[in-house]
């Protein structure tokens, strides 16, 4: 709760260096590395931004028939109690604004999965003047083609972030090694939100 | 037996510790996490699909929690810049615990040697330290400093006026009808079906209701309601400490189901505790678990069924129709000690 | 409901029911709902609350503002239904309709009588969809977890069918200038009718867990009221206008395709509020129904023939020919990559299932159009947050919200 | 065909009884769904849809039959399909041209199937999936020889196919079909 | 109602105010063609003779002849005959004066469209009550993109291939 101190000399109430050491002694000393690669993969909540008409099928991928919590998916409505963000479809100049917002509120390990043609490359909106490319905003793990992709797609897509999360221990390495890096955005955020009001 | 273990044996079944520590945390901890998996598992069921389960597809998703937890626990913990650090830390913590604390005061037999704290004012004292935990969702809101979690607090201080009247009243009835505040003799008074869930069932539903609304339960999920207030006064908590936040809030509702099955489901009768810690103890407390589980089912499936009311109507419902139906249920249980039943 | 004032009077000499008028001063506390929320969706609205009640609203609409009226001017007049069909992909065949029959006007020709029948076969599946994905959204608006689940999952039944149809979940693209893409596969109409006949069950079950459910009537009843005569001045349109007590519906008032030779009706209630509005919806989903069992009838009495404008169709090739005959597809012709359209201008209006959609097209007679105008049913009905929402208390946005089913890229365009 | 508008008003709802009505009819209903939830979800990896054949997934080049007549690439509302230069050499004459062939990318793709309808010579046509997802955006611009086949479809090796038709008691039901490589 | 019968009505109603009336194919989009300086008072008369809500607000650049035209597309929901219409209330106004008047008082249908061609078009509407972009963020609105002049480039179908 106070400022930084030596590594070694926490004293009680510093809570990043005790969150560091607790972090050492559980994936360093206890290698329960793969048990939170496990529990993050199959605890992907992703966060309720909407950001176009994929949503359709981002519902409908929730829905009875095709029921994605059965990977232990739940969409969750603030995005600091979530873990991954599914971009739908389309992020017009003013959504990519939020969208950055809400990824920097997203606490670590995040993942994001760009949904719809034209999350990937603008789709039939390539030439629009008003969209960006989502992967220019966040860092984006799993790409789903389509326009809109089916639901089974982003089931799909959720099984090959968790391979990939389980494969290479992606979960671990973010927790155990620092967070993932700010350079990878390729766009700035004064670029985003020079205009932004709220 | 060597005198060693027998030592060890009668440390762990030494009542206050037993008490707080197996039947106050592990066993509701335990009832909580198959409470948050069932919860999911009858929403998915009556919603007419399957809800988790490729976790551990063989006893159908029951890790889900497990992994749920892990995740939480390994994420990061955001602070932000603008809240009011302490209050913010130390809210959900002491909200948590003094969730659990009321189980001090439980007796689960009539057993008097396993006995955690006697004491003659044992449903006073539980319901006092019950209604302790609310302030510190309103600490939680306010320390927050985001206007979702202040208006989310501001729900949940609404909310008490209206809720703590209630479950008083209609508990207290309990009292009214065998005339002690002591929770043994509330429980042996019930013996021989005499339940006073059954025979002043206006006390028992007001004490259902205001249950519901206490523990935000649906249809009156109005503190943490998402589509208003995002998640009320945790909207700005991550990782662990939200974890906390919502697991406190399934204790709170896991202590009150237990209060009432003692108060008005007969507590462990129809079984009579007899000495030793096997049948004087252990099967008492599984008995009123059981009925607080089953009581913790019902309150989650009414998520599947129910909306939730405007905060205004969940107000007036409270004072209008459920305060008079407790005040019902007190007279009614003046009446049934007046008639000599208990 | 006694408060709706009748009469011709213009808006402010209108006694708003549940307005709260005070002056506003400076202990406002300013909320932002969106974009990134739950209650919102893809928009922004901005409440200024006293207390517990909302003293202004603003709706900031654009977060899916994908310009589509310029994108469409670059652009060959066919590129643009699979563009304008972005508008509300779960609605896409009502969308798209109109753009199709305006540029149909330009070009002077109708399509055959089994294309329309299929049209309108389509549209009311489309619209059946979007009703219960208005459902699904509203239910969970509402903290009601199983009215989201319902709805998504009866839906399916009906994407399952236009799936069969048009060889797409959602984005069919299914009318073309001159007809429609595909012609109805073997034992369709069969699935059709056990279709509409689980929907009626199943409405049954919705009216007892939902619509006459305590909860959601005390969330409802007496909400969101939209008298007549504001309802009118504010333009907004569909269900939302229907419930208010207005009769109008483009399908009666500007009949296209085949629905003037149909026997359906259109419910009309008098209330004005979101209670109304739900009841609105299942009144319209039985109509539509109604009418999809009139349509299974025609496509059963009627052999296969082309589904496509004689002057697309008699140029085809043999083997266009031979293609529909045995999986009724239609080949487009490579004109239609091409085509110019006669210098006009155009105006045509559809019923989508949120309400009118209409479409302004303007062409100098070369290959691309020169200037279109879209104003879709959610844009219309976006002043109902500027104009209604002020009064109620905080809870009764997303109420007001999911009852007037609005759909952001829809509004947005 | 007169115009009918029907006058309706939303049925009263007010008093005890109907309130009271509405709660057990509304929990009944739950109960009832929650012992017999007629539910037909598709447990995912273990069991995938297999689509109609009319269905517009993935599509594919079949070069024998392409003209190059260009008809998809100008068609393609989304600019995804290109016209690339390419030497073909006729197997008639032995001559070596430079031809233009289409190529599809799948980051634009919206998947209207214009250019398998717009094809004179059925040179394109759709596969039957859909749920692919790829790892990088380089992997989906595809080239010449990978638009001659489709993406590998990852599920026909983990599930078994199954199609939902429609009842009318349960809405969609789930029945097994042939194939798969189970 | 015949679409003669409409445009008798819409003569009666706006007299010497109408320049030019047209008949649009499909004999259901009527086009009157005022002054831009009485297009307040033609609003304020054709409200009281029915038509009661703006369909559409719309504005199209003729960039070559220097004019902006601004239309409203105005119909009725009281009136089942004349809801069959569109009666589109067009005028024009110079490009390089983008200035009008606002009719959101008169039609409050109208408001945000007024604020969408403001910000497509850059034409000030006065009067207006709110007058700011109403979907695109301002830095977007500026650029005044749905003007004739502002180009979106559409890609070439023939792809130069990458040398991989």
């Amino acid at each position: 709760m106070s400022g930084e101190s030596p590594e070694g000399r926490a004293y009680v109430g510093n809570i990043n260096v005790s969150a560091r050491r607790a972090r050492k002694l559980l994936l360093g000393d206890l290698k329960l590395g793969k048990l939170v690669d496990w529990g993050t993969a199959f605890s992907l909540w992703p966060v309720h931004l909407t950001t176009s008409c994929c949503g359709c099928e981002f519902a409908a991928a929730w829905s009875p028939r095709f029921d994605n919590e059965q990977h232990g998916a739940l969409p969750w409505i603030g995005p600091r109690q979530t873990n991954m963000i599914i971009i739908e479809g389309t992020v017009s100049k003013k959504m990519a604004c939020a969208l950055r917002l809400v990824w920097e509120q997203m606490p670590q390990p995040k993942f994001a999965i760009a949904m719809g043609a034209c999350a990937l490359d603008g789709g039939i909106f390539y030439n629009s003047y008003n969209i960006v490319r989502p992967w220019q905003v966040v860092p984006v793990d799993v790409y789903i083609p389509g326009c809109p992709p089916r639901p089974e797609s982003v089931a799909r897509a959720i099984i090959e972030l968790q391979r990939k999360m389980r494969k290479k221990q992606i979960a671990s390495k973010f927790v155990e090694e620092g967070w993932r890096p700010d350079k990878e955005y390729v766009m700035p955020k004064e670029d985003l939100c020079s205009w932004w009001r709220g | 037996m060597s005198p060693i273990i027998s030592d060890i044996i009668k440390i762990i079944i030494w009542p206050p510790l037993w008490q707080l520590i197996v039947l106050g945390l592990l066993l509701p901890l335990g009832v909580v996490v198959f409470i948050i998996w069932f919860e999911r598992k009858t929403a998915a069921r009556v919603q007419r699909r399957i809800g988790p389960y490729h976790v551990s597809p063989r006893i159908a998703g029951g890790l889900q929690l497990v992994a749920d937890l892990m995740r939480y626990m390994f994420q990061e913990i955001i602070i932000p810049k603008t809240v009011d650090v302490a209050p913010f830390i130390m809210a959900p913590l002491i909200a948590l615990i003094l969730s659990i604390l009321p189980v001090v005061a439980m007796p689960f037999t009539s057993n008097a040697s396993y006995f955690p704290i006697g004491m003659r004012y044992s449903l006073i004292v539980a319901l006092a330290l019950i209604t302790l935990s609310p302030i510190f969702v309103i600490v939680a809101g306010w320390a927050s400093n985001n206007k979702f979690s202040l208006i989310g607090g501001m729900r949940e201080a609404y909310l008490i006026t209206a809720y703590e009247l209630i479950v008083m009243v209609s508990f207290l009835s309990a009292s009214a009808a065998t005339g002690s505040f002591d929770l043994v003799k509330i429980v042996e008074a019930q013996a021989g079906g005499k339940w006073l869930g059954l025979l002043n069932p206006l006390a028992l539903l007001a004490a259902l209701i205001g249950v519901l609304l206490s523990t935000s339960g649906f249809p009156f999920e109005i503190p943490e309601s998402e589509h208003e207030v995002v998640a009320g006064a945790y909207t700005e908590y991550s990782g662990l400490v939200y974890g906390i936040n919502m697991g406190a809030a399934y204790l709170k509702r896991m202590v009150y189901s237990i209060l009432i099955a003692l108060v008005f489901l007969g507590g462990w009768r129809p079984y009579t505790p007899g000495p030793g810690f096997v049948s004087g103890y252990l099967i008492p407390s599984i008995v009123v678990f059981i009925k607080a589980t089953i009581l913790m089912m019902i309150f989650s499936f009414l998520r599947a069924v129910y909306g939730r009311y405007r905060l205004d109507q969940a107000l007036d419902i409270a004072w209008k129709y459920i305060f008079p139906l407790a005040v019902a249920g007190f007279g009614l249980s003046l009446a049934l000690a007046y008639l000599g039943i208990y | 409901m006694s408060g709706i004032v009748r009469g011709n009077v213009g808006f402010n000499d209108l006694k708003i029911p549940g307005m709260w008028s005070r002056k506003i001063g400076k202990d406002l506390y300013e909320v932002f709902i969106g974009p990134q929320h739950p209650g919102s969706g893809h928009m922004r609205i901005i409440i200024r609350i006293d207390g517990d009640i909302i003293v202004e609203a603003e709706p900031d609409m654009g977060y899916v503002h994908r310009t589509m009226e310029k994108l469409s001017e670059g652009r060959a007049w066919i590129k643009a239904i699979p563009l304008f069909e972005r508008m509300a992909i779960h609605d896409a065949c009502n969308v798209t309709l109109p753009y199709v029959r305006a540029v149909e006007k330009l070009l002077g020709i109708e399509a055959p009588l089994r294309a329309k029948y299929l049209r309108v076969l389509l549209c009311e599946i489309n619209r059946i969809a979007a009703f219960l994905y208005g459902f699904g959204i509203f239910g969970v608006f509402l903290g009601h977890s199983t009215m989201y689940m319902w709805p998504f999952g009866d839906r399916e039944v009906w994407v399952e069918l236009a799936e069969w149809l048009t060889g797409a979940r959602l984005t069919h693209t299914y009318p073309v200038f001159g007809g429609v893409r595909r012609d109805v596969p073997e034992g369709f109409t069969d699935s059709l009718r056990k279709a509409i006949r689980y929907m009626r069950r199943r409405l049954e079950d919705y009216r007892k867990i939902f619509v006459d459910n305590p909860v959601i009537r005390a969330r409802l009843e007496d909400v969101g009221v939209i008298p007549r005569n504001l309802a009118i001045e504010l333009g907004i349109t569909g269900p939302n206008l229907r419930a208010s007590g207005v009769r109008y519906d483009v399908r009666k008032n500007h009949p296209y395709e085949v629905y003037d030779e149909l026997d359906f009706e259109i419910p009309v209630f008098q209330e004005g509020d979101a209670y109304a509005r739900v009841h609105q919806r299942v009144q319209e989903i039985l109509q539509s129904l109604r009418i999809l069992e009139q349509v299974a009838d025609w496509l059963d009495k009627h052999p296969r023939e082309p589904v496509m404008h004689e002057r697309f169709w008699k140029t085809a090739p043999p083997l266009y020919k031979k293609i529909f005959q045995e999986t009724g597809r239609v080949k487009l012709g490579a004109v239609m990559a091409i085509m110019k359209i006669p210098q006009g201008k155009a105006y045509e209006r559809g019923e989508t299932a949120r309400g009118e959609i209409s479409y302004y097209v303007e062409s100098d007679g070369g290959n691309k159009p020169y200037r279109i105008r879209i104003h879709s049913a959610s844009a219309r009905n976006a002043l109902v947050y500027k104009y209604i929402v002020p009064g109620h208390r905080v809870m009764d946005l997303p109420a007001i919200y999911g009852s007037i089913d609005y759909f952001p890229p829809e509004a947005d365009r | 065909m007169p115009v009918e508008f029907a006058e309706k008003t939303v049925p009263p709802g007010r008093g005890i009884f109907k309130r009271f009505k509405g709660n057990i009819e509304a929990i009944a209903i739950g109960v009832k769904y929650f012992f017999d939830p007629k539910r037909s979800t598709l447990i995912y990896p273990k069991e995938y849809i297999k689509l109609r054949e009319n269905y517009r997934g993935f599509i594919v080049l079949n070069a024998k039959k392409c003209i190059n007549c260009g008809s998809c690439a100008r068609i393609c509302p989304a600019a995804a399909m290109k016209l690339i230069r390419r030497p073909y050499t006729d197997p008639k004459t032995g001559k070596t041209r430079m031809k233009l062939w289409p190529v599809i990318n799948y980051n634009r793709c919206i998947f209207c199937g214009y250019c398998v309808d717009v094809c004179p010579t059925e040179a394109l046509h759709h596969v039957n999936y859909h749920d692919v997802v790829f790892d990088n955006m380089e992997e989906m611009d595809q080239t010449l020889e990978s638009f001659q086949q489709a993406p590998e479809h990852p599920t026909a090796k983990e599930g078994i196919p199954v199609r939902y038709i429609i009842d009318e008691e349960k809405g969609l039901v789930k029945v097994r079909v042939e194939g798969g490589e189970q | 109602m015949e679409p003669q019968e409409v445009v008798d009505l819409v003569r009666r109603v706006l007299g010497d105010m109408v320049r030019d009336v047209k008949i649009w194919k499909g004999n259901d989009y009527i086009e009157v063609e005022i002054d831009a300086s009485s297009i307040r008072e033609a609003a304020a008369r054709m409200k009281e003779a029915g038509f009661d809500h703006v369909k559409d607000v719309t504005a199209v650049d003729y960039m070559k002849e220097g004019r902006f035209r601004i239309i409203y597309n105005l119909s009725s929901y009281n009136n089942f005959d004349l809801s069959y219409y569109i009666v589109g209330l067009a005028y024009d106004i110079p490009r390089d004066k983008p200035e009008t008047v606002s009719l959101a008082d008169i039609y409050t249908s109208a408001e945000f469209q007024e604020r969408e061609v403001y910000e497509g078009f850059g034409i000030i509407f006065k009067g207006h009550p709110d007058l700011k972009p109403l979907l695109l963020s301002p830095p977007v609105a500026e650029q005044k993109p749905l003007r004739k002049d502002f180009i979106v480039r559409e890609e070439p179908e023939i792809k130069v291939e990458k040398k991989r």
